[in-house]
């Protein structure tokens, strides 16, 4: 049998064999992420409380900030779900219009935090050298301030006010950031289809953009994500601390530390609205945890 | 190895400069008069002119900045403004209660929390592991204010079995260092359980079992020590996530520590103090960094005998 | 059919892994035999399942895999099912392997002097630290690492990788083990050196008379050391026969394809035809054509591949093929 | 202009790249602090032409510099010293817009056919990228150009709005190859193309090369550590050890009679696929390949080398024209 045709100038057409993944990356996440129960169920908690914030002046039974001193301390009822505080305003309502700080608080400066995380770590892995060195060593004082007190001190300097804390918690929280991506860059730096860019004449930002940034988006998806609940909880303790959101504000934190002096008699007041930071925290954590899980194979490339 | 630590010694000194150059910016330069932030607006103009006088304000701010440093290097750090003694004296009372409450979260977090991640890897998947995870992830999640009023109304309230507060005796320190250390001990154990999985994966460990080996040892002596040391990185960050679990645990449990002393310092606007605790932490904080860097060079060969 | 000669024999074994998408059988049916003194060869391409054969053979089979059927019978006794105290006492001892990566395979942690004694401190519980240390002195000379007391020492980022090949062989020969299972054992290593590792593992079978198994893609390490090879396709063996029998007259399609597309460094080839190559790519482990599994990439294809499996086939000489062509 | 110096070989065919003492050095970054203590002579004082239309194979092992010389001569990377003319224009002395002018005459084809494709990017835009960014193409214009690429290298042009992991090593590499070829380079360094690749998939590839230089007169730099391969698939070869280049000459002669002591245990060390061949006494190489970042003193091979006179670890030998070859070596096997 004569098999040693020309082998070279015969035409062929490589057909794919179906083993071969078929989903994109956000399918393939999405598929593993809705297997994952905790995931969902954080998922589902986080989606209620967006709603819950949203439609607050329509869900709150009472108004949150209405002071009346004979209705100081009433304990929870069918009239009052979750009690009364030391001014006789409604807890449940509180914690209802607290929803809003306390999603705005965690979105807004993680998102800020990202973006400067994501331009200053790329910046500083991908053209190395002095940049690097005076970014990482910035970023490496940032982090050798315990991050509360660094947050106290901005708002002690500012003042306390809502945009304050975005200010406070995004000069503390990019320096996390910008170490991830900033490893990141590096490893992809190298990676061979960087290099085939830069033999094409891609232009140095172009390649940051279009190569390296989309190649950082399962490490800071999780990362966001675990972010999130990190601004909330600082949100909590900078205005536990008198630090944070002022009154009359509904932020949860600050409600706790109102509470706090009458715990032994009025537990409720500082009770519930703990919990309520303690469900979001976690659920946005749960959310965090599953988006790893699912993101894993991308996170090791 | 010696180089190591003395080169890690050498870069800790232009940190530290830097982070007194922040703290200062943040407090002196920023929002131009430290004086007006300090009186508020109930003091007479020349009050203000004489405490600016005394607090030497008038001099350009790179002239206060070196004279801040001169004399932090001494040990100054000026005359607490509401307190009127110096800031040194203040922080030096208070840190032995704030080393101990950090010494005992840190304790309890390594305790619990590196045993319960190797457990929870052993037995991935099982309901000891999923608990244990569970536990974890609440201790990462929970307030660490509201966890301490919960422990308080439980445990010294409905219970009756431990103070409320203060710092008198060693009964006084078991809430606030359970408090304090289950947040680290969760993301203590989280780690050690993910480090441990990934170590296992590695074909060393296929090595050590084709040898022979006890899957027990193989754990043990094989895959530990190799996983312990991201764990070593992260428990050095912990060091300044205690710091500022200290500023919260010592006010709800009325410790007078250096996080209280912060706290006050910013309630009554008293700047020379607030600036002097937060240097005072921040050192602690680069300096737990180095011990714990030079545990990693000692763990890590490749670092070892570089 | 167990004479005293036969150290392993693997009957219609069977290692499926029981993933998410479905059940891939890595290691379909196959049945191998290894003589006292011999080396065995098992050549294929990547996911052709030569290397879960040898994870099988030392029951390292992690989930999600599983052995599905099947026996492997070392010294007349079944590993599969066996105790995992009795396993353990096997491994390292008397089946003892050596890994593709040297690099990998090593912990970084101890040093390398150590992780070798340890291996005969766990097969011999009465054996002293000193005598364990002065043994693997001697066997590290034995394999041809220079000044062995210093690098007993050593941990394994000071060693090159050749060096840390010779620290595994030596660690997996330490105990005399009756067979060696050398999974890919010089891929990750330069040419020379891999020249220098195969010379060694052929002196070393003969001094300690230990059986091989050498797991490997490359052809040419076939021809220089093995007696005789099993061809694997896709989990399944394909072809075995004598090492030149099987390289004067391949039989099947793909070992025919596989030996034609090599090129040759020791002669000149003709560069005007071009090489000749087989088509097509490896099929999905999950998604297994009908009939021979070669078919859609098999010039001889006819309608009958593409509906019955053939059989291994003894064409006599202990040449057996599976392939529709031959026949009994 | 610089007069530059002719060195042996065909004189019938037009030079295409001149390479003159290139050296690229690298600091050694030890550690978390890059204290630079070292410098790796990863490409030490190299000098060979490269002619129009051949293909040039550089062998070695790992850490002899072959791919650093590769990615140097596309300045990839910097290099410490010496010159390359690509027709004529020096390819170190260019600014960043003359040199991205270049980038369409030279290419590179990497051995990873994982690593070298970006994941988040569709094969439509892997292979147009080039021509994105170097022709003002619209993107009816483009998507043409690149499904005749796909055509070109055996892939299925209704592929395009697929992404990489979708595909198998060998399709992949042929994405690569597409990519590279976009703008018609003249020159194409090939970086150990078929390494990752498996035997029967490797002969597709090889032959897809070999394809594509006939059809675009294409110039390869074949960089390979596979002795089997180099020696079908080249017209010359190069032969580096340790940052040098040891031998230089027609790949067939050199093969057949190697006059580097190096060049002739490396080629004996190739596992042959032939039993027969068994029966012959194998020449082995002992030692270690020595560090790069300590080279050994005079001829870096001395210490390996069976032939060893003292001179050898004095003086180092230069590349000398022996036989219509270049040979670095005080006593070559002639």
């Amino acid at each position: 049998m004569n098999i040693a045709k020309n082998m070279l100038f015969k035409k062929e057409i490589i057909e794919p064999s179906d083993e071969l993944v078929k989903e994109t990356f956000w399918q393939d996440v999405f598929k593993s992420l809705r297997k994952d129960r905790m995931a969902m169920a954080g998922g589902t908690i986080i989606a209620l409380f967006i709603l819950v914030a949203i439609f607050a002046p329509y869900l709150a039974p009472y108004n949150p900030y209405e002071v009346s001193l004979d209705l100081q301390f009433q304990k929870p009822s069918m009239e009052y779900w979750l009690g009364t505080d030391m001014f006789g305003r409604d807890v449940l309502s509180r914690i209802i219009y607290g929803s809003r700080i306390s999603l705005l608080i965690g979105i807004v400066p993680s998102l800020i935090t990202m973006l400067i995380g994501i331009i200053f770590g790329i910046i500083a892995g991908y053209f190395g050298r002095k940049t690097d060195f005076i970014i990482m060593t910035v970023s490496d004082m940032v982090l050798s301030f315990p991050s509360l007190l660094l947050a106290m001190v901005v708002m002690y300097t500012l003042g306390a006010s809502l945009l304050n804390i975005f200010i406070a918690l995004s000069i503390v929280g990019w320096a996390g950031t910008a170490r991830v991506v900033r490893a990141q860059t590096l490893s992809l730096k190298n990676k061979e289809f960087v290099e085939s860019a830069r033999a094409i004449g891609v232009k140095p930002s172009i390649i940051m953009i279009r190569h390296i940034l989309p190649n950082c988006i399962p490490q800071l998806l999780v990362l966001f994500t675990l972010e999130i609940p990190g601004s909330i909880l600082s949100e909590a303790s900078l205005s536990f601390l008198g630090v944070g959101a002022q009154p009359p504000a509904s932020s949860w934190g600050l409600m706790v530390s109102n509470g706090k002096e009458f715990l032994f008699n009025a537990p409720w007041v500082a009770i519930s609205p703990g919990i309520a930071i303690l469900v979001i925290v976690l659920a946005f954590n749960f959310l965090g945890d599953g988006l790893r899980d699912a993101l894993d194979p991308y996170l090791k490339q | 190895m010696g180089h190591y630590i003395i080169r890690r010694l050498v870069i800790s000194i232009p940190v530290t400069f830097g982070i007194a150059l922040i703290t200062f910016i943040l407090l002196n330069v920023i929002p131009g008069d430290p004086v007006a932030l300090m009186m508020k607006d109930h003091i007479s103009a020349d009050v203000v002119a004489r405490v600016r006088a005394q607090m030497q304000l008038d001099d350009p701010a790179y002239i206060r900045f070196f004279r801040f440093i001169w004399n932090a290097l001494h040990g100054d750090f000026g005359v607490s403004y509401k307190l009127n003694r110096s800031v040194s004296s203040l922080l030096m009372d208070a840190f032995p209660n704030t080393l101990i409450l950090a010494i005992s979260g840190a304790l309890v977090s390594w305790i619990i929390g590196i045993p319960a991640g190797v457990l929870s890897a052993v037995k991935k998947r099982s309901f000891l592991d999923n608990s244990i995870m569970g536990f974890s992830l609440l201790g990462v999640s929970i307030p660490v204010f509201w966890a301490g009023l919960l422990f308080q109304y439980i445990f010294a309230f409905w219970l009756g079995i431990l103070p409320v507060s203060g710092f008198d005796g060693p009964e006084y320190l078991i809430m606030p260092a359970i408090v304090l250390g289950w947040s680290s001990a969760g993301t203590i154990s989280r780690l050690t359980r993910s480090s441990l999985l990934e170590v296992m994966r590695n074909d060393y460990i296929r090595t050590a079992r084709a040898k022979g080996n006890l899957e027990l040892k193989v754990v043990i002596n094989h895959a530990l020590k190799n996983a312990m040391l991201p764990v070593v990185t992260v428990m050095a960050l912990q060091v300044a996530g205690l710091l500022s679990g200290a500023v919260i645990t010592e006010t709800v449990f009325g410790i007078p520590g250096i996080g209280r002393i912060a706290v006050n310092a910013i309630q009554n606007r008293d700047m020379p103090l607030l600036q002097g605790a937060v240097m005072f932490t921040t050192v602690l904080v680069i300096l737990g960094n180095l011990v714990a860097d030079v545990l990693y060079s000692l763990l890590d060969p490749r670092i070892k005998y570089d | 059919m167990n004479d005293a000669s036969t150290i392993l024999e693997i009957n219609n074994l069977k290692t499926y892994f029981y993933t998410d998408k479905g059940v891939v059988p890595a290691v379909d049916d196959i049945s191998i035999k290894v003589k006292k003194g011999q080396i065995i060869g098992i050549v294929g391409e990547s996911g052709c399942g030569k290397s879960m054969t040898s994870l099988s053979i030392m029951q390292l089979i992690a989930p999600p895999g599983k052995i599905a059927g099947g026996e492997i019978l070392f010294q007349n006794k079944n590993l599969v099912g066996i105790s995992k105290a009795e396993m353990r006492s096997l491994r390292g001892n008397e089946l003892s392997m050596i890994f593709q990566e040297p690099m990998t395979s090593l912990n970084p942690v101890y040093p390398v002097g150590k992780q070798v004694a340890e291996t005969l401190l766990l097969h011999n519980k009465h054996m002293k630290k000193a005598e364990a240390k002065q043994k693997v002195i001697e066997m590290f000379k034995m394999v041809g690492i220079p000044e062995p007391e210093e690098r007993y020492r050593v941990f394994p980022h000071q060693l090159s990788g050749g060096l840390r090949q010779r620290v595994m062989i030596a660690m997996a020969l330490i105990c005399r083990s009756k067979l060696l299972i050398a999974d890919e054992p010089t891929t990750a290593l330069d040419v020379t050196i891999e020249a220098q590792i195969l010379k060694l593992m052929k002196n070393l079978q003969e001094e300690i008379d230990t059986s091989i198994i050498m797991i490997t893609h490359n052809l040419g390490i076939v021809a220089e050391m093995c007696d005789y090879v099993y061809v694997m396709y896709a989990g399944k063996i394909m072809e075995q026969a004598d090492v030149y029998e099987l390289f004067d007259h391949p039989k099947h399609p793909y070992t025919e394809g596989l030996l034609k597309s090599i090129p040759r460094s020791n002669v000149q080839q003709n560069k005007e035809k071009g090489l000749y190559s087989i088509k097509g790519m490896v099929p999905n482990m999950l998604n297994l054509p009908k009939g021979c599994r070669f078919h859609p990439r098999c010039i001889y294809a006819e309608d009958a591949c593409r509906e019955v499996e053939p059989d291994l086939v003894d064409v006599g000489e202990g040449h057996l093929v599976r392939c529709i062509k031959y026949k009994n | 202009m610089h007069k530059i110096q002719e060195l042996g070989g065909d004189d019938v065919n037009r030079v295409l790249m001149k390479v003159r003492n290139v050296k690229t050095y690298f600091p050694v970054e030890k550690g978390m602090f890059r204290k630079k203590s070292a410098m790796v002579h990863a490409v030490d004082d190299i000098s060979f032409d490269i002619y129009e239309g051949e293909t040039l194979a550089i062998v070695g092992e790992s850490g002899c510099g072959k791919s650093t010389l590769g990615r140097t001569l596309l300045r990839l990377l910097d290099a410490t010293e010496g010159e390359a003319y690509f027709e004529d224009q020096n390819i170190f002395e260019l600014t960043s817009k003359e040199l991205r002018q270049l980038r369409k005459q030279m290419q590179i084809i990497f051995q990873d056919p994982f690593a070298s494709l970006n994941p988040r990017m569709k094969v439509t835009d892997i292979i147009g990228e080039p021509l994105v960014t170097h022709e003002s193409m619209n993107k009816k214009e483009k998507d043409e150009r690149v499904a005749e690429l796909m055509e070109v290298v055996g892939l299925r042009k209704t592929y395009g709005n697929r992404y990489p992991h979708m595909f198998s090593g060998g399709q992949r590499q042929r994405i690569g190859i597409a990519r590279a070829l976009a703008l018609n380079p003249k020159f194409v360094v090939c970086d150990e193309p078929v390494s990752a690749l498996d035997v029967s998939i490797q002969s597709q590839i090889i032959n897809l090369l070999q394809k594509l230089q006939e059809q675009k007169q294409l110039t390869y730099l074949f960089i390979s550590h596979d002795l089997n391969v180099v020696r079908y698939f080249s017209d010359r070869i190069g032969v580096m050890f340790v940052g040098k280049i040891m031998e230089l000459g027609p790949t067939n002669e050199v093969y057949d009679h190697p006059l580097h002591p190096y060049t002739k245990f490396l080629v004996a060390a190739a596992p042959v696929p032939d039993p027969h061949e068994r029966s012959k006494e194998k020449l082995i190489l002992e030692g270690e390949i020595p560090s790069p970042i300590n080279p050994p003193s005079g001829c870096r091979f001395h210490t390996r080398c069976p032939y060893v006179q003292d001179r050898c670890k004095s003086q180092e030998p230069e590349l000398k024209q022996i036989e219509g070859r270049m040979v670095a070596c005080h006593y070559p096997l002639v």
